[in-house]
């Protein structure tokens, strides 16, 4: 996925170096802490990697039930898979009875007898490696999919359904995987970020969107790879890691061959108002299962211009990009994998904002040259006006064809009026189809001049990228959310949903997942700043 | 999903649930009245919870409106019936090839955009040699006589030339339709056939961009051809139609 | 031109000709049959001569189109009076200025968007600092303090909030209008308001991308502001509104 | 109206001094028979200039009636002015009085008597130099106002009407001025090219336009004229003068402070199949008249890509505008009135099509850096899917403004489908007030690669125009257009409408105009080629 791109903005490799630096060093700093706790969804993961799946009668989750019990006796600190190994020892059941027994209330947590650390170790190492291999053999099916299917469209087109029903979520999808669409992302329902617990079976009542479920994953992914029969194309998955059970529905996309996930600590921070250490902690264990699963995260700056002003704060977007690139390879993610957030927001309205949006996409492209960044649409600044909208779609497809980015999302028609209608994403693809082909090697033609508009605002944004980086660096991550240093949008260190669900690792604690999939996915050598 | 193709509803996310976009303009100022106005003329087509999603004052007392709105009308799919041309479309050799072995003598087509209309390149793209996206065009039949007497060709002069080349085949072009001229001009065409008792000596066939087949039928041709057309799907229908006819 | 303001069509590019144009899907597989079921259904919807201008197949048997037609309803435009806030706009200093000479005391105003809709764009630029558009957003004005609760604000919770400042007018934005829940939540806020007798004791006002005077009016609030509504637009209200209830 | 060009795509100076060169010799071939014709229709021009307006009770205007009963008598080879103005020493009668007088058949041709030719030249040149002078107070009108008036959009948005009816024609010209746009064309009536007479009075009941009349000219004039008063700015009026009555069409919009004509005599051989020598006879005096009315007129080139493939024919449009200039030259057309025409009008299905758009684009900027081109939006390629018209409409503009055209005729939502509606105005006024805003300076900012896919098509397309230009000089524009190198359509020399219209010029031919209007409009040294 390297697109070759020139040194077209003039930039100072000495600045983007410094950029780099001063993220790592945010990102150290934050790593200096994640690695001492866990939480509870880190947990649940964790459950669910040994192969825990259903709900209780009252549709809680197994490993909602398995958590809760070991948080409420005292041991969860040790991690689950300790307890879970030494019940499995004693027992001789399989996990996924083990559970069932918890819930069932027949063995209680501490009736399981302590036993020598080398016996459960090696069964709890055995059962995660076989999970892990059952991860690679997903990720293995994809290669061989894509493999043998077309290339994708250069920008790739992704698309979102969001019927509330994942049966004619599946329809749609398949539609829009025979017009075209590389990507498919299934919203999800209103609010779900903010529970504590994966629902669990096929959706078909979902608000504003359809629940992330292991269930309705599996239903998407064989209408998208139906059609894939049909078209010969390789159509992608999406899906939202992001919120209060980031590591599970990584584990669930990992499981059902999703090829991409929302995937943004702080983005549930800013935008869903979620407890920073809580998200932070999720977040770098969820990175780390998609990593191993080889599914590309997106990231969420983009959002960051709907609240604040995408001409004003367009560097507040870079800067968040250097340290989500620091964090995403610290959790074993390759360049290749991230989906850096960016967007078309600037307000069409403002004379010469095509030459800014030039410049930020351009931006992008050239400070992280290896990653498929995801350019979301305007939506801000649109309108009723479907006319105008679908004219100012094509702008922005013509931005993203120019600048060489790899993961586009469209823009729908109706973006301000409803969720997308069957032909809005229709009409989407055809905008984007035209636009990518009739300018295809636009970008190969084209050269800024020295100085000037567009070479200008780049190295603008790129410096007040780095001051902003310098100070987080002095203040740390947390204070700049504090402070409203992104996205307009002021978050309190200790305040947000989910901080409970934090828990200060005991010395012992473990969990065999942290080093398979950090041995699977070592950073490339100079890569980490 | 569960479709039933008597009661068809129009579709936005949702099986049946009638969404439906609008757009017009109507003359009166911009303003909450006519924003009420534009929901008002909604209800009356049918629309049911109609939202303005634009309203723009158009100047000189005119209103432009986006509206959307959830329809309520059904349609009975199931008992649709549309008049189609039958025959499978050939290839340029194949169609020669036909010609030759089965009807054993050249066709001659006689072509032309008739009346007041004066676009010549919609008849061109089917009869010029050099064709259209890529597919050669009748002159370049090897089997086929094509006459291609242009635009702004009167009627009666068109068919004047049809009887003096003792044509198989009118192919007319209309591409004005601005207050059904073309509409008027192709009855004119049929019904002068008719007087001169010409109309079952030939194939008369019509096309342009707002032809289909049954407008072409309902109009009293034996064909019609719509956007999109290329010159083998013309040259197969008459090849195979001139065979049905000659009973071969 | 001679409009009959009691009988008014579609214009197109004469008076009366009562041109629309109309988008939608159909769950039926694309060709012939599709393209005569979309102009079936315009035509149930008044349209006469109907023309389908595309006809594009969306995969897995759905079809949309775009149509052109001539709609034969008309709407009698000369009857039709729409509720409208009255008071002109002020600006931020004259609002100000009113506020202090006139009612003599700070106006209290509370503001969020509530239920489950997480969208604060809308309702920070009425009341934010920094406003919105050039505008400065109510917090800024001396003589109002401003309390902006955020998103995903429970009714019950604002209203509460409400009473506890005193408040003298409750701002609440909707922006999500899927399966129409902004109806559903602007009412359980009134249905509250009144069951605990706080209906007349402050102004209730609610704004969004959907919402108008007349919804809002319907719903029973004093006051709605829709797309383009400027800080100034909503003090002023306030301020007016505020007097003339004090006789003033 | 010099818009400052570099020379972004590494043009040979030589190669486009050449191509003048060879245009010039091809104009010089035309001019060398043009002046020894008059035509019916300069006739009926100079009548009109002379004050003859009206026509009889059968509608014929009095200008035809007049030069009718000149040529029936033998004499219009003199040309129409003497005898006019012998008339006018042997009746002491105002030319209206000489025309009805004829007209009611109470005047005879043959009864005038003879006089001295100082006596009678006197009295014509009289005459003539009020009309001229007449013509000069209303450019000075249009300069008045102009100056007053905001300037114009960059590239000026020029939209059509087209309802058949004058006055609804004249609510929608308004209204479009309203809205923004600068230029407002009248479609005419169908056919209205092929009558060799101008109708009189005012159109209630067009089809697919209204007639040009002078009626017509003046109630849309006043209806634009209100308008400028409310909006401050000036919305210039356009007509058509090509077809058999270019230089009548011309004296009214001279007249009516008409402010474009399209002017065309290739236009009227390959489009309308008018005779050649009628129509390049007419053209010279038409354009005489624009040049000194001040008025800019409009070529046809664009039209060739309607019968003609864009991107293998797109060197007879630069070919043929290097002709256009020369014969506009030689009719005192300054540079800056020749609104010389080109068109955005590759498939839009092409793959790299847009480059190949801004090529051409850029090339007629750089040819032809003084005039005021005409752009002409997409048309044959736009299909009945309104929206994506609309985006490609929206890269048109983007074309536009990137390469520093002038007159922008807007594209419509409704290109496909039928003339168009108010609301497709006003729709095409919103996208290019996007665009040509959002995209100011971008042309200022891009730099074509060296050798790239953009320059080498311009530098093609120059060469291929060089060599046409070449052979066309040795064989002659009558001949070129015989063998059909312009928009795949073949004329005859001697074929087409309107050929009897030509009258070889007597000796004794006088028409004051031409010197009065050449004497006026002096080509600056060194522009003749
Ligand atoms: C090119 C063009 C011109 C050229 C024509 C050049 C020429 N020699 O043909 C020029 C610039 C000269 C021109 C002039 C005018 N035009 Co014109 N023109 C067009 C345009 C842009 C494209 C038409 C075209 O060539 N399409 C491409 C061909 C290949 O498609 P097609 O015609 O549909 O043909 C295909 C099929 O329909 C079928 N087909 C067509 N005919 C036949 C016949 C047979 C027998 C068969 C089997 C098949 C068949 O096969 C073809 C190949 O698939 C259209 C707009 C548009 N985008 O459609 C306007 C358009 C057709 N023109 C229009 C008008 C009004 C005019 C003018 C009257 C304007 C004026 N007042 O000056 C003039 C006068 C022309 C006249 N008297 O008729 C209107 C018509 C409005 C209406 N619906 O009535 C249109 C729609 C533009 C508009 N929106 O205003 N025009
Ligand atoms: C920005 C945005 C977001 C941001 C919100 C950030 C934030 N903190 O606000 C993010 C990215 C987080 C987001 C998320 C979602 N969004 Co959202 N979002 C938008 C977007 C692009 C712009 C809204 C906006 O900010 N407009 C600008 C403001 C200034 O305009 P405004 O709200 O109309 O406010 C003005 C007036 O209405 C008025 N006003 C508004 N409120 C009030 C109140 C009072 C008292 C007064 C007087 C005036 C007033 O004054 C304001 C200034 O003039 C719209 C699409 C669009 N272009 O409209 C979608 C949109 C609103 N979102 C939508 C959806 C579905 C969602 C999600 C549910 C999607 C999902 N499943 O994940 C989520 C979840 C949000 C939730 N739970 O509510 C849909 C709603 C569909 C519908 N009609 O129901 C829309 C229309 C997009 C779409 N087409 O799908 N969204
Ligand atoms: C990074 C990221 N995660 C998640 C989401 C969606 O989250 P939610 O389901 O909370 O709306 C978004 C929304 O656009 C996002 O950008
Ligand atoms: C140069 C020129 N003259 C005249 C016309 C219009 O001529 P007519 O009225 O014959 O359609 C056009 C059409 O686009 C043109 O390009």
């Amino acid at each position: 996925m390297i697109i070759p791109v020139d040194n077209k903005l003039n930039l100072d490799p000495g600045k983007v170096k410094l950029a780099r630096e001063k993220a790592g060093k945010i990102a150290d700093r934050l790593h200096a802490w994640i690695g001492d706790y866990t939480t509870t969804t880190t947990e649940r993961a964790a459950a669910r990697l040994m192969g825990i799946d259903g709900a209780d009668e009252s549709g809680v989750p197994m490993a909602n039930v398995m958590v809760d019990e070991l948080a409420r006796s005292g041991i969860l600190d040790h991690g689950l898979v300790p307890w879970l190994a030494r019940s499995i020892v004693a027992r001789e059941e399989s996990p996924q009875e083990i559970a069932e027994a918890l819930a069932a209330g027949s063995l209680k947590v501490e009736s399981i007898p302590d036993c020598a650390e080398e016996k459960w170790r090696e069964v709890a190492d055995k059962l995660a490696g076989e999970a892990a291999a059952g991860i690679k053999a997903v990720k293995a099916e994809r290669d061989r999919l894509k493999s043998k299917a077309a290339p994708p469209n250069k920008p790739m087109l992704y698309v979102i359904v969001a019927t509330g029903n994942v049966y004619e979520d599946a329809v749609q999808a398949e539609a829009a995987a025979l017009q075209g669409a590389d990507i498919v992302a299934v919203i999800r329902h209103t609010g779900q970020s903010l529970l504590d617990y994966v629902p669990y079976g096929p959706t078909t009542e979902g608000f504003g969107g359809t629940y992330a479920t292991q269930e309705n994953f599996r239903i998407v992914r064989q209408a998208l790879d139906r059609a894939a029969q049909k078209t010969g194309r390789y159509t992608n998955l999406v899906n939202y890691a992001s919120g209060l059970c980031m590591p599970e529905i990584s584990v669930m996309g990992a499981f059902e061959r999703l090829d991409m996930m929302l995937n943004d600590a702080m983005y549930g921070i800013l935008f869903r108002d979620i407890n920073m250490k809580r998200t932070f902690i999720d977040q770098h264990f969820s990175r780390m299962i998609n990593a191993y699963a080889g599914i590309i995260i997106n990231t969420g700056e983009d959002n960051y211009l709907t609240t604040a002003d995408a001409f004003d704060e367009g560097h507040t977007v870079i800067a968040s990009q250097f340290i989500n690139e620091q964090l995403a390879l610290r959790s074993g993610l390759k360049e290749e994998q991230m989906g850096l957030g960016h967007a078309f927001e600037i307000n069409p309205a403002m004379e010469d904002g095509l030459l800014m949006e030039i410049a930020q996409a351009q931006l992008c492209r050239e400070l992280f040259p290896r990653s498929p960044l995801k350019y979301m649409p305007p939506t801000k600044h649109v309108t009723g006006d479907i006319f105008k909208t679908y004219l100012i779609n094509g702008m922005f497809n013509l931005v993203s064809v120019l600048t060489g980015q790899e993961i586009q999302l469209l823009g729908m028609l109706t973006e301000a009026i409803h969720t997308p209608f069957i032909s809005d994403r229709y009409l989407s693809i055809k905008n984007a189809a035209y636009v990518f082909n009739n300018a295809k090697h636009l970008g190969e033609e084209i050269i800024f001049r020295e100085g000037g508009r567009i070479q200008e605002r780049a190295v603008f944004l790129l410096n007040e990228a780095c001051k902003m980086l310098q100070e987080i660096d002095e203040i740390s991550l947390e204070t700049a959310m504090e402070k409203g240093m992104f996205a307009d949008i002021k978050r309190s260190r200790d305040g947000g949903k989910g901080g409970t669900g934090v828990i200060a690792r005991h010395k012992d604690y473990y969990n065999p997942f942290f080093t398979i999939f950090m041995n699977d996915t070592k950073v490339e050598e100079g890569r980490l700043s | 999903m569960n479709i039933d193709y008597s009661s068809v509803k129009t579709y936005g996310d949702t099986l049946n649930d009638g969404a439906m976009q609008v757009s017009f303009t109507l003359p009166v100022p911009a303003g909450d009245e006519a924003r009420e106005a534009a929901r008002q003329m909604a209800l009356k087509m049918g629309l049911d919870s109609p939202s303005v999603t634009e309203m723009a004052d158009l100047g000189a007392g005119f209103t432009f409106f986006v509206l959307y709105g959830k329809c309520k009308h059904t349609v009975d799919y199931s008992v649709i019936k549309v008049p189609k041309q039958q025959q499978k479309v050939m290839s340029f050799k194949e169609v020669n090839e036909l010609i030759k072995k089965e009807l054993g003598c050249r066709i001659v087509v006689v072509a032309a955009c008739t009346g007041s209309d004066a676009h010549t390149v919609g008849i061109d793209a089917i009869v010029n040699m050099k064709g259209y996206a890529g597919e050669y065009g009748l002159e370049r039949y090897p089997e086929i006589d094509a006459y291609n007497l242009g635009s702004q060709v009167p009627n009666a002069e068109l068919l004047a030339r049809a009887v003096e080349l003792n044509a198989d085949a009118v192919l007319v072009s209309q591409v004005v339709t601005q207050k059904n001229i073309h509409l008027e001009n192709l009855t004119e065409l049929i019904e002068l056939a008719e007087a001169e008792g010409l109309r079952d000596r030939m194939l008369m066939i019509c096309g342009g961009p707002r032809i289909s087949h049954e407008l072409a039928i309902e109009l009293g041709y034996d064909a019609g051809f719509g956007p999109g057309t290329l010159p083998n799907h013309v040259a197969s229908y008459i090849a195979a139609e001139l065979m049905r006819r000659h009973k071969i």
